[in-house]
């Protein structure tokens, strides 16, 4: 296959399905008891230099609850999916996590602006970068979860975006147009975070998918964060809205609040407020640690943070927001 | 002539430019008020997408994130990401607005580095959506400020293509055909490309700038279309419905 | 881009992803009332010549009802996507209303066994076949649906069915594995039977999915025939359950009963008897042409079809067999 | 020694490869008995997959197609064919059983024509997902009458792969590695594949039956394990079972 061009990039995991396809062999495929601490699941399952992937979008239905449990264990040098990486982002950079990156949105909280936090780590030199797009991050998975080792799309080409990325370019064979081939990305460690999960795995969420489902089946090793247990009897009940079967999950955590301080649809809509003392804090190194102690290290578990920031009241508020009420205070 | 600001003055420009029943791929902030505002005016019509799944929502308020609960709030569906760029991606996206730090005279944009990749001056998000949009809906447009250091000769970083090197360049990239760069509206002028050097070119000028106030404010030589026009001035119905149906908090509009 | 191998199957649908994207760019986006009865819409959206999609799996959630209406205006020269194609593909084939064929599953109908009108056709001579496999249709349907013009895949090599086919084999650039590349498939005029949908065309089942999803977005025109119309507003109050978002869908035709005598889940149960009763029929010319007679050609529409076979007593019958009630007769 | 057929000795025979908490992808009849027997037996585990969609139902009987009703019954997911599929190509899949209307020595099957492909004797139904599961799927096993018109020295045409030529010739041809055929099971024997070459090889004989009535029936010449055993005949347990909880209708046993 004559390549076209090719981005200078570097690709931080192997592309090889055949690799992938003997590590799925040897997961198990049975019907256990897969709940667990969330504490559990980190220290089970995360390693140092793992390539992590996170759920969800920005700051919406977002594993944060796994964020903060990575930082507290001192997790180093992983890998990252920076896909519309916001709020995750600004975490795992202030607990230096990772020392490499794929970056597709990184830096920005969108409409709220840019993390200091998150920019000065990533031009501090300690982290390797390679570019692509939100799109190009969902098609890389898209291939780890079909099993091939890249599929062709027909965007980046042309662009510095390219040159900066591990992708490349050849001629369709069919019609001789020029495709990028974007290289299948299996992180070894994923996070979800989904309203509701059986014992086994089985997982459902409701509103928009993103990514999820193919990051679902290109993980490695996957870790859902559920807002609540429910039954397998429903699950079985209506097998039509489970999202991410149990096969391809390894724990499960009860985590309510679990995407706090962002948004979960249905449940509690981003605490604004709170994001906006992480993104002014963050600019003054002593108050920045200070506040990470407070919210992050200091605390226990997700129930710890959530007490720290105004508890189930606080989340009731959140809750009438997300469903538009008019406020009352 | 009503009192208006800038960013009131660019996002209703912009609204006009949506037809009725045309799509139009969005992000939060300006863009998002445009299509909001053009669904208030003449395009009632007009579909909204977000890149993370919300197609055609009934917007409560304006969205903080592209993938918050009002993108698919009382929408026709929550799709997956997948959903929407691949809908790009086969064509049925008309329209799409971006920005970047830089823009040059192709509207090729830079949302990655100021300064060198490896040691950069300012690390900036990155792509995100704007090269998937870019790539693939039919016209991709820019509300920014018009301003020298942000309209430059050549871009530190080209994370989203315009009309890449100007020419049959884009045509020969691989990216898909006859899709690109459209309008560019500015607070003094909406420029669109000509046809053969794929230069951008000034094609009306809004009122208080002259031709001048824009080249001077651009890093590199703005070709002029034959007849300029100057750009029609925000209606009263538009600033009134902008402030007080769609921005009513003054997020974008910042009044 | 070096092909190491390719198959001698003729390609019956241009992959190319620029002709696609013009055909969609001129395709109305906006929110008009679809509803028409599936006679105008088999009349003004399905072209003697055109290349044909039937959504479904076997005889499960398939737009029967379209298949007869194709017959009774006795449309021709149809290519057809035989995507485990059984009762569908048994009418079509009674119609003599393809000549071209892309096989993944076809002739048969599953345990029921092979029908001998199916058989008879496809040995005729008068049909081009093309083979493939299911999950290939379904890659191919991927391709056109993400806009790119093959994807890769790692089935089919080694095998006559890859050497009957029109895929081609090349060498992986990441891993130096060898894929066979699948082009993509866009059928000018699909039909998919959906449980409920709105007037726009904004589509829900409930299910299995099969490969329908790709097929919506990869067919130029698609036609849905539902068991019910709902309200816009009920789609709006659960948009996590559209499936089939309205501006790929040209004509919405309410047709219940749409897919019996096959299984519409949660519905209604196969009508075993009158399955067993065309199998065994078809195996008789003269027989059958009174049977097509009597069940297709002089019927006005699938309200007659069904009122021909035992009417909604008989549909009753057949929700209590997919409820698995006991039954009474 | 219990009164039994040739669909329930295969039948038994073949549940018994299915380990508790493997995963398999199954057709309807013979395959869907086999695991639902398996099930019934060592394998409460056992987890089921239907290529249209459906994820281990609580099979309240014998499906007729592999994507009705009763494929997703109280399935733990009722997913697409794209699921299954990438699930198998992704190596999560362990066994499948298939058939066909021929088969090598390699264990390729043919379910396509009888004859020339452009003029056959027979047209059959094609690979359906059978090429899709024997290239994906771990191990593959097919359960077949012995019967030398079936067992032939070259399959019409090769719908679908075994070890296509023998020795290194499918870790070659692209296929996912170290999958492949791994028993065939008929009413006479139980067969596996020599390691190097990838023959047919015999390694037990069902009660009843000499190697001789073995090698008679089969087309080419059929490799015999060092140590050849004597099939287990189904049990009084399996037999009840199969009769009155797999399949009480005898769709597949024919009782």
């Amino acid at each position: 296959m004559e390549i076209l061009d090719q981005g200078k990039g570097e690709l931080f995991v192997d592309p090889d399905p055949d690799k992938l396809r003997g590590f799925f062999r040897g997961k198990n495929r049975k019907l256990i008891d897969k709940c667990m601490t969330l504490k559990d699941a980190v220290d089970k399952f995360v390693n140092n230099g793992d390539y992590l992937g996170i759920g969800g979008f920005g700051a919406n239905r977002t594993p944060i609850a796994a964020c903060h449990e990575i930082l507290r264990q001192g997790k180093k040098n992983l890998g990252f999916a920076g896909h519309t990486a916001t709020h995750d982002m600004q975490i795992l950079s202030a607990g230096e996590a990772y020392d490499r990156i794929d970056v597709a949105y990184v830096v920005g909280l969108e409409a709220r602006g840019l993390s200091s936090c998150s920019r000065k780590y990533l031009e501090s030199g300690k982290v390797k970068i390679t570019e692509w797009t939100n799109y190009s991050l969902t098609v890389r998975l898209q291939a780890a979860a079909m099993g091939v080792p890249y599929l062709p799309a027909r965007n980046i080409m042309g662009t510095d975006t390219f040159n900066y990325s591990a992708a490349k370019m050849a001629e369709c064979p069919f019609t001789g147009k020029k495709l990028a081939l974007l290289p299948a990305l299996s992180p070894d460690v994923s996070f979800i975070h989904v309203h509701e999960a059986d014992m086994y795995g089985n997982a459902r969420f409701k509103g928009i998918a993103t990514s999820d489902i193919d990051l679902a089946k290109a993980s490695k090793r996957l870790i859902i964060t559920c807002e609540r247990l429910i039954s397998n009897d429903e699950i079985r009940r209506d097998p039509s809205s489970t999202k991410i079967p149990y096969f391809l999950v390894d724990a499960v955590c009860e985590v309510p609040y679990g995407a706090y301080p962002g948004t979960m649809p249905y449940e509690y809509f981003s605490d604004e407020e709170h994001i906006k003392e992480w993104m002014s804090t963050e600019k003054d190194p002593d108050a920045f640690k200070e506040f990470l102690d407070r919210n992050i290290y200091n605390v226990k578990d997700n129930d710890g943070y959530i007490m720290e920031n105004g508890g189930l009241k606080k989340m009731q508020k959140l809750r009438r927001k997300e469903f538009l009420f008019k406020e009352e205070d | 002539m009503a009192d208006y600001n800038m960013m009131e003055m660019m996002i209703s420009v912009a609204s006009r430019e949506l037809e009725n029943g045309a799509t139009v791929g969005v992000g939060t902030g300006a863009p998002c008020a445009a299509a909001m505002l053009a669904q208030k005016m003449a395009s009632p019509e007009l579909i909204i997408m977000f890149e993370a799944g919300g197609i055609s929502p009934e917007l409560p308020e304006m969205p903080i994130s592209v993938g918050d609960s009002r993108t698919f709030h009382k929408a026709l569906m929550a799709g997956s990401m997948g959903d929407i760029m691949e809908s790009c991606s086969r064509g049925f996206v008309d329209y799409t607005f971006l920005g970047g730090a830089q823009i040059d005279m192709y509207g090729n944009l830079n949302s990655t580095v100021i300064g060198d990749h490896a040691n950069p001056k300012v690390r900036l998000p990155g792509s995100g959506g704007a090269n998937d949009f870019a790539s693939f809906c039919w016209r991709m447009m820019v509300m920014t400020p018009q301003d020298a250091r942000r309209f430059v000769e050549k871009v530190d970083f080209m994370t989203t293509p315009g009309w890449l090197e100007g020419g049959d360049s884009r045509a020969e990239s691989g990216l898909p055909l006859d899709a690109g760069p459209y309008k560019i509206i500015t607070n003094m002028a909406v420029m669109d490309f000509e046809p053969v050097s794929k230069r951008m070119r000034i094609i009306s000028v809004n009122p208080g700038y002259s031709l001048q106030d824009i080249q001077d404010n651009c890093g590199f030589e703005l070709l002029k279309a034959d007849k300029i026009v100057e750009t029609q001035a925000p209606t009263e119905e538009e600033l009134r419905i902008l402030r007080e149906e769609v921005d009513p908090y003054g997020y974008v509009i910042g009044r």
